[in-house]
């Protein structure tokens, strides 16, 4: 495995294989079920593979001396117009290896999972070819080597979640959803193209490793930061920020986090592939991606403004999207909302500059999110698709198998110590957070959103699986289908930990590149941020057990919650009205100008059309009478009294010569007389 | 005669000009006087242009006897200068007069004597006496012929154009007369020297035709009308042979006037042959032209087809009586006399004795001898050549003569060219001897002589 | 010119021939017409002699008053109308413009003799016509009208012959 | 005293009787009357002005004399064979009636 010129095409491999399945799918016969699923699942495993040797052969590589990430760029030239070129290209280094991984294999089992949960679905086969489709997208979206594929594949994912989102067309409700995340994406989408067509414009390629002249390369990055920009913003930052907007949108950060929830109208595994595991993760994918950019600052001792942003953005997010997660009564509603708060906390790692940090958070979220949303999912399959928590209960004895893995994703996302990766990623976060320079308050922000997660993941537990079953149907455990991914799941949250303790930081090195060592003792090193962090989770659980667990929960009553605190309580369950409040400005704002455009076109342009069809009419009816009247009449005018006169003169020539001569004769009388007396 | 029932609208509704029909005294002054008049006047035109004999009061050698005429007109021009002074324009008119009163009276009497001699000698051809109860051998048959024509009653057909009837005569005789004027009668004695005689006699040749025709329309009878037009067509189609004729004469004496011409033919060779144009080939061929076509021009014998007894009685005369009568039948011989005057000054050498001892007869004498000489045989003639048919006459005229007229002329000119020797003489008597042989061919092929068929009578 | 006979003649002749023209476009009778053509041209024949100009005079009597005059006779005899009087429609009105405009243009030639400077110049003396010096000018100077004149005469005289005669085949 | 313009004036005399002959009369043949009448009086004006004209020796005007009436003799004849044919095809002499090119 000496040489690497296979590797390109393993790259371009990865993405091709579910594109091609999702061609054949979508020209095949859609009654053709298992071809359907077959193809797209058999693609997912030898990507999955494909995916696994370049892991080896990353991992193979190590860092090499000086701590240098390994890192292979292939570049081609996609097409030429005059002189300048666009060239587009393929990358492969340790970031993106973990991803394809991790991507490739939670798409396998979600597919696994569909099978099972889409099998009454009428439309089976176009479901997987649009899991094909989003699986091309995602996978292209993380070997893109240039900003331009880059989003084109970001485009293309957007495309795939709003034709998932939308999948059951005849609910009005999904068909609203689609497009409103459609929208919201494409509202940060533009941000990011903004940002690419600056950068291009500024340094002139849009590779990001081009052999030293790629874009997040130090000569261009150096020429990025020295230039500066309306108010006398570095370019690099701007443009960072721009390319955070369209992050921020897709991964549903504060501003742009609306569609989120929305999004959950969706079939359930989509919700688990896209909305947990994979799309969301592309904001945060990107920001790492970029992050040479986003921290690119004159001086090396300054955060750069665009990290802060960063930092900001996410631990507000976090704590924002924790609090209405508590108020939420849909099962899926609040796993919607704990993933918005978990991205919140990738953003705050990565803003931090813990980028390794994030990845690993990242990556184990995906599991155990997928895991719990998977497990909701064979809840509502179980119940026959009720989503309401307070029509469930007691369903420990009904489906004891879901209930042991939905445990063990609760207790990785609320991040139960030692045992699971989600304590050690949120502990990385914590002790980045705690060093931040610029200001302790986004710890402090972590640590409550630590607390909150906690507590809403108790109220869900205890709404769902204990106390006695509310609901009228009767719940039964799902297949083995889906509940075997389930388990792989759940042993992938556990297993995971093992790679980011302090003891052996291997993911961290892996990412950002050093050598690893394997030593027990570091494990304690952080011992007082740990104690803390475990002292927050056990008081959220605690607290959640004393509020719900204690007496039984009915259907209609008030929540436990909001009987202590009425008003919050309803402002966090109405998603503390941010909805309403885009629609009473953006939205009006639209519906304004819509008004106004409309008005302008009926009135003015309609008016503008009318007033020169009414002139063209006017003209030509002119120009017709002119004609009838004035050419014709006149002209037969002409003829009638040329004809008449012709006639006349005729006369003259009847043939008699004497009268010929009488003229003659007259005429020369008066010649004469003219000529004699002249 | 029945009178001819007029068609009525033919009745001329102006009033008719008839005066002429119920006065015979009055027409027969109205005629000479017209004539005398007309002819007087066209003599004092000529006269003003051409002072000739008439006025030239020219004394020649006073004894010489061809000059007698001169003598006495000047002997008696001189006793009217002396004793009766009369103004010189006065001497003038009268010795014009005195010249035409002689031409007349000359002309009167030689027309006279001619048609009794005429009569005498066709009875003679015709082996009869002839008149001879009026006087001795019919002398005074002219006498009795004038006494005729005088008493005889003018009638004027109805319905005839009386103006045109009346004046028909006049305009024949006129011209006749006129022409007299220029004929050379002896040297020097040419009544009007003009230097276009011959001329001068076709044009006024020509006009007869206009009296041929206003006799023939004036008597409002169709055969009269068709006879005259065949006289017309007749003496036009005749008219040009005798001018080309004259033509050769004129071509080789250089001259139009008469006088010039006679002189031309003046001197003798081998001191008898007279210088005549007659005894030169193409003379004595151009002479039998001229003599045949003034035969035809004056419509008689061969060619008085139009007034052939046989044929439509007299012609365009049909219609006349009495005196007018008499004028046409003067006009006619006068015609006669004066184109065979014509041919005299031509061909014959006009006043030129034939030989030289002959010379010491006068002149005018010879001119008239061979003026008369030609009439009698014109008379002999007409006593023996049968009619011409109608067609023949016509095709006779423009087949044979012009064509012949021509070889004359062209014989004329090599014989003149040809210097008048031998091979001359030889040269144009070829050229003229050509069309009479071509003429023996064409008439034996057309006209094979064949044995006569009586076809009512055995033979 | 001058002597009295010839003034006389003049005014004989003139009168002659402008009475004969007047008849020949007056008289109502076309045979009456066609003679007093005749005796138009004599008398223009006349004036040529008054004018020392005999060749010319005996030219024109031999050639209009021997074959034109006769010439229009045959003509007027052949078409004139079996009921032999022409009809004459009210002559008076049609007659009008055309002496009008005759006499205009003799007024007019009048006043232009009037005025023209040949009243003012002398008689010059009667040169003689000698009838050599036409023949010669006729042979050298206008030889070629001579020839034109022969080949028009020829034509034109075949042509007239040829219209006279077809109409003998009955067509 | 018999000058030119006395010959001049017989001349236009004749001429405009001629003229008038053929504007007003209504036979073909008195309309070839006219004409040979204007002729007349042109050779007349010919002669006239030969006579009275400053060069009698030059003969041109008696010449001209002599063509024209070689040429009006030959128009006369064409002429009168015309009227002819005219009279034999329409059985009446009147110009006016003679006044269609076809038939």
């Amino acid at each position: 495995m000496a040489d690497s010129s296979w590797i390109p095409y393993l790259l371009c491999l990865i993405p091709l294989l579910p594109l091609a399945a999702a061609g054949v799918t979508a020209l095949s016969n859609p009654s053709h079920r298992r071809l359907a699923s077959g193809l797209t699942i058999g693609s997912l495993s030898i990507a999955f593979i494909l995916a696994l040797v370049l892991f080896i052969q990353v991992v193979g590589a190590g860092s090499g001396e000086g701590g240098e990430v390994f890192r292979r760029s292939f570049n081609f030239t996609w097409f030429e117009f005059g002189a300048s070129s666009l060239r587009l290209g393929l990358l492969l280094d340790p970031l993106n290896a973990g991803m394809l991984v991790m991507v490739s294999f939670v798409g396998l089992l979600i597919c696994i999972f569909s099978v099972g949960y889409m099998q009454e679905d009428a439309n089976f086969a176009r479901f997987f070819g649009f899991l094909a489709l989003f699986s091309f997208a995602m996978l292209g979206l993380l070997v893109a080597n240039s900003l331009l594929l880059l989003f084109i594949c970001w485009e293309l994912v957007g495309l795939a979640s709003y034709l998932l989102i939308g999948f059951w067309y005849q609910k009005p409700a999904a068909v609203a959803a689609s497009r409103k995340a459609f929208i919201t994406t494409r509202i940060g989408d533009l941000g990011l193209f903004l940002g690419m067509i600056w950068l291009y414009s500024e340094s002139g390629t849009l590779l990001f490793y081009d052999g030293g002249a790629g874009l997040l390369e130090a000569s261009t990055l150096a020429h990025l930061t020295t230039t500066l920009t309306v108010g006398g913003m570095a370019l690099s930052t701007a443009t960072a920020l721009l390319l955070f907007c369209g992050a921020a949108g897709k991964s549903g950060q504060f501003p742009l986090h609306v569609w989120l929830p929305d999004a959950m109208e969706g079939p359930t595994p989509v919700s688990a592939l896209i909305h947990a595991a994979t799309m969301v993760a592309a904001g945060v994918f990107l920001v790492a991606r970029a992050f040479p950019l986003f921290a690119a600052s004159t001086d090396p001792e300054v955060i750069s403004t665009a990290l802060q942003v960063v930092t900001w953005v996410g631990a507000v997010t976090a704590v924002f999207a924790a609090c209405i997660a508590v108020a939420q009564t849909d099962i899926k509603r609040i796993l919607a909302f704990s993933t918005i708060s978990q991205l919140g906390y990738m953003m705050l790692a990565l803003g931090l500059g813990g980028i390794s940090a994030g990845m690993f958070h990242l990556i184990a979220h995906a599991f155990f999110k997928a895991l719990l949303f998977l497990g909701a999912g064979s809840v509502i399959h179980g119940c026959h698709e009720v989503q309401d928590i307070r029509q469930m209960g007691g369903l420990r004895r009904k489906m004891p198998l879901t209930f042991a893995v939905y445990a063990v994703g609760m207790m990785a996302l609320s991040g139960f110590p030692f045992l699971f990766s989600g304590f050690w990623s949120k502990e990385e976060i914590l002790h980045l957070a705690q060093v931040w320079p610029v200001s302790s308050l986004p710890f402090y922000l972590a640590l409550f959103g630590a607390f909150l997660t906690a507590f809403y993941m108790t109220r869900q537990m205890i709404y769902v699986f204990f106390g006695n079953y509310r609901g009228s149907h009767s719940p039964h455990e799902s297949p083995r289908v889906m509940t075997v991914p389930l388990m792989l799941l759940a042993s992938g949250a556990v297993l995971l930990s093992l790679i980011a303790t302090p003891a052996w930081a291997w993911f961290h090195h892996f990412i950002q590149g050093g050598p690893t060592h394997f030593e027990l003792a570091a494990i304690f090193e952080g011992w007082g941020l740990m104690l803390l962090s475990i002292v927050l989770v056990g008081s959220g659980v605690g607290i959640g057990w004393w509020l719900y667990g204690r007496r039984a929960l009915t259907v209609v009553g008030a929540d436990a919650l909001e009987q202590k605190v009425p008003r919050l309580y309803q402002a966090l369950a109405q998603r503390l009205y941010i909805d309403e409040f885009y629609e009473a400005t953006v939205i009006r704002l639209q519906r304004l100008l819509a008004q106004v455009a409309e008005v302008l076109e009926r009135r003015v342009w309609a008016g503008a059309v009318t007033l020169v069809a009414a002139v063209c009419r006017g003209v030509s009816c002119l120009s017709r009478s002119i004609d009838r009247n004035f050419f014709n009449r006149g002209f037969d005018q002409g003829c009638t009294s040329l004809r008449g006169s012709g006639g006349r003169v005729a006369r003259w020539q009847n043939g008699d010569i004497q009268t010929y001569l009488g003229w003659v004769g007259s005429g020369v009388v008066l010649l004469l007389i003219f000529f004699a007396w002249l | 005669m029945l009178p001819t029932e007029t068609h009525p609208q033919t009745q001329r509704n102006r009033p008719a000009l008839n005066f002429a029909a119920r006065r015979p005294w009055s027409t027969l002054a109205l005629l000479i006087a017209a004539v005398l008049v007309v002819g007087a006047g066209v003599l004092f035109l000529l006269n003003l242009k051409a002072p000739g004999l008439l006025t030239g009061a020219v004394v020649a050698a006073m004894g010489d006897p061809g000059q007698a005429p001169l003598i006495l007109k000047a002997g008696l021009l001189h006793y009217l200068e002396t004793a009766w002074s009369c103004a010189p324009w006065m001497l003038e008119l009268t010795s014009i007069f005195i010249v035409i009163g002689t031409l007349l009276s000359v002309f009167g009497v030689i027309f006279a004597l001619t048609s009794l001699v005429e009569r005498k000698m066709l009875a003679r051809i015709q082996n009869r006496f002839g008149p001879n109860r009026a006087g001795p051998w019919g002398l005074f048959q002219p006498l009795a012929d004038a006494i005729k024509m005088l008493t005889k009653e003018d009638i004027v057909p109805t319905g005839a154009d009386k103006v045109l009837h009346l004046l028909a005569p006049i305009t024949m005789l006129v011209p006749a007369l006129l022409v007299l004027a220029i004929l050379p009668y002896g040297p020097g004695m040419v009544p009007v020297e003009l230097g276009v005689g011959i001329l001068f006699f076709f044009a006024l040749g020509a006009t007869t035709e206009v009296g041929v025709f206003m006799a023939g329309w004036g008597s409002n009878n169709k055969y009269s009308l068709l006879g005259a037009m065949r006289s017309i067509a007749q003496m036009i189609s005749y008219e040009i042979p005798l001018f080309l004729a004259a033509l050769a004469v004129v071509m080789l004496s250089g001259s139009l006037s008469p006088d010039a011409i006679v002189s031309a033919q003046d001197g003798y060779v081998f001191s008898f042959v007279p210088h005549w144009f007659v005894f030169t080939p193409w003379g004595f061929a151009g002479f039998l032209l001229f003599f045949t076509a003034a035969l035809a021009e004056s419509n008689r014998s061969p060619f008085d087809l139009p007034e052939g007894e046989s044929e439509l009685v007299a012609g365009h005369m049909t219609e006349y009586s009495g005196f007018k009568y008499a004028v046409f039948f003067m006009a006619e011989y006068i015609g006669l006399f004066a184109i065979c005057g014509f041919a005299v000054t031509l061909f014959l050498g006009g006043w030129h004795a034939p030989l030289p001892w002959l010379e010491w007869i006068p002149g005018y004498l010879w001119f008239f001898i061979k003026l008369y000489a030609l009439v009698l045989l014109a008379i002999w003639v007409r006593g023996t050549v049968p009619r011409m048919r109608g067609d023949h006459l016509m095709g006779f005229a423009w087949k044979f003569m012009i064509p012949m007229g021509f070889a004359v002329i062209l014989a004329a000119a090599v014989w003149h060219y040809a210097g008048g020797g031998v091979p001359g003489w030889l040269a144009s008597a070829v050229i003229v001897l050509m069309p009479y042989l071509a003429l023996g061919r064409v008439v034996a092929i057309q006209y094979p002589a064949s044995r006569r068929v009586y076809r009512f009578s055995e033979s | 010119m001058n002597s009295l006979f010839e003034i006389i003649a003049f005014l004989l002749i003139g009168s002659l021939t402008l009475g004969a023209a007047v008849a020949a476009v007056g008289l109502r009778d076309t045979v009456h017409c066609g003679l007093s053509l005749a005796v138009v041209f004599v008398g223009v024949a006349g004036l040529y002699l008054l004018l020392d100009a005999e060749f010319i005079g005996f030219i024109q009597l031999l050639v209009y008053v021997g074959a034109v005059a006769v010439l229009v006779m045959f003509v007027i005899l052949i078409t004139r109308p079996e009921d032999g009087v022409i009809q004459q429609p009210d002559r008076r009105r049609q007659k009008l413009p055309g002496a009008l405009i005759a006499a205009g243009i003799f007024l007019v030639t009048y006043g232009a003799i009037m005025q023209s400077p040949s009243l003012r110049r002398d008689v010059p003396e009667p040169a003689a016509l000698s009838i050599r010096a036409v023949g010669e000018a006729l042979v050298s100077g206008h030889l070629l009208p001579l020839m034109a004149i022969g080949v028009l005469l020829t034509t034109a005289l075949i042509g007239a012959a040829l219209f006279a005669m077809e109409g003998e085949d009955g067509k | 005293m018999i000058g030119l313009p006395l010959f001049l004036i017989l001349s236009t005399m004749l001429f405009s009787l001629g003229l008038f002959a053929v504007l007003t009369r209504r036979s073909a043949i008195l309309l070839l009357i006219g004409v040979e009448l204007m002729l007349a009086a042109a050779n007349l004006n010919f002669i006239a002005f030969w006579r009275f004209g400053p060069n009698p020796a030059a003969m041109t005007g008696a010449l001209f004399v002599l063509f024209s009436i070689a040429v009006a003799a030959a128009e006369a004849a064409v002429g009168l064979s015309l009227i002819l044919v005219i009279y034999r095809h329409l059985r009446s002499t009147n110009p006016k009636e003679v006044n269609s090119l076809h038939g």
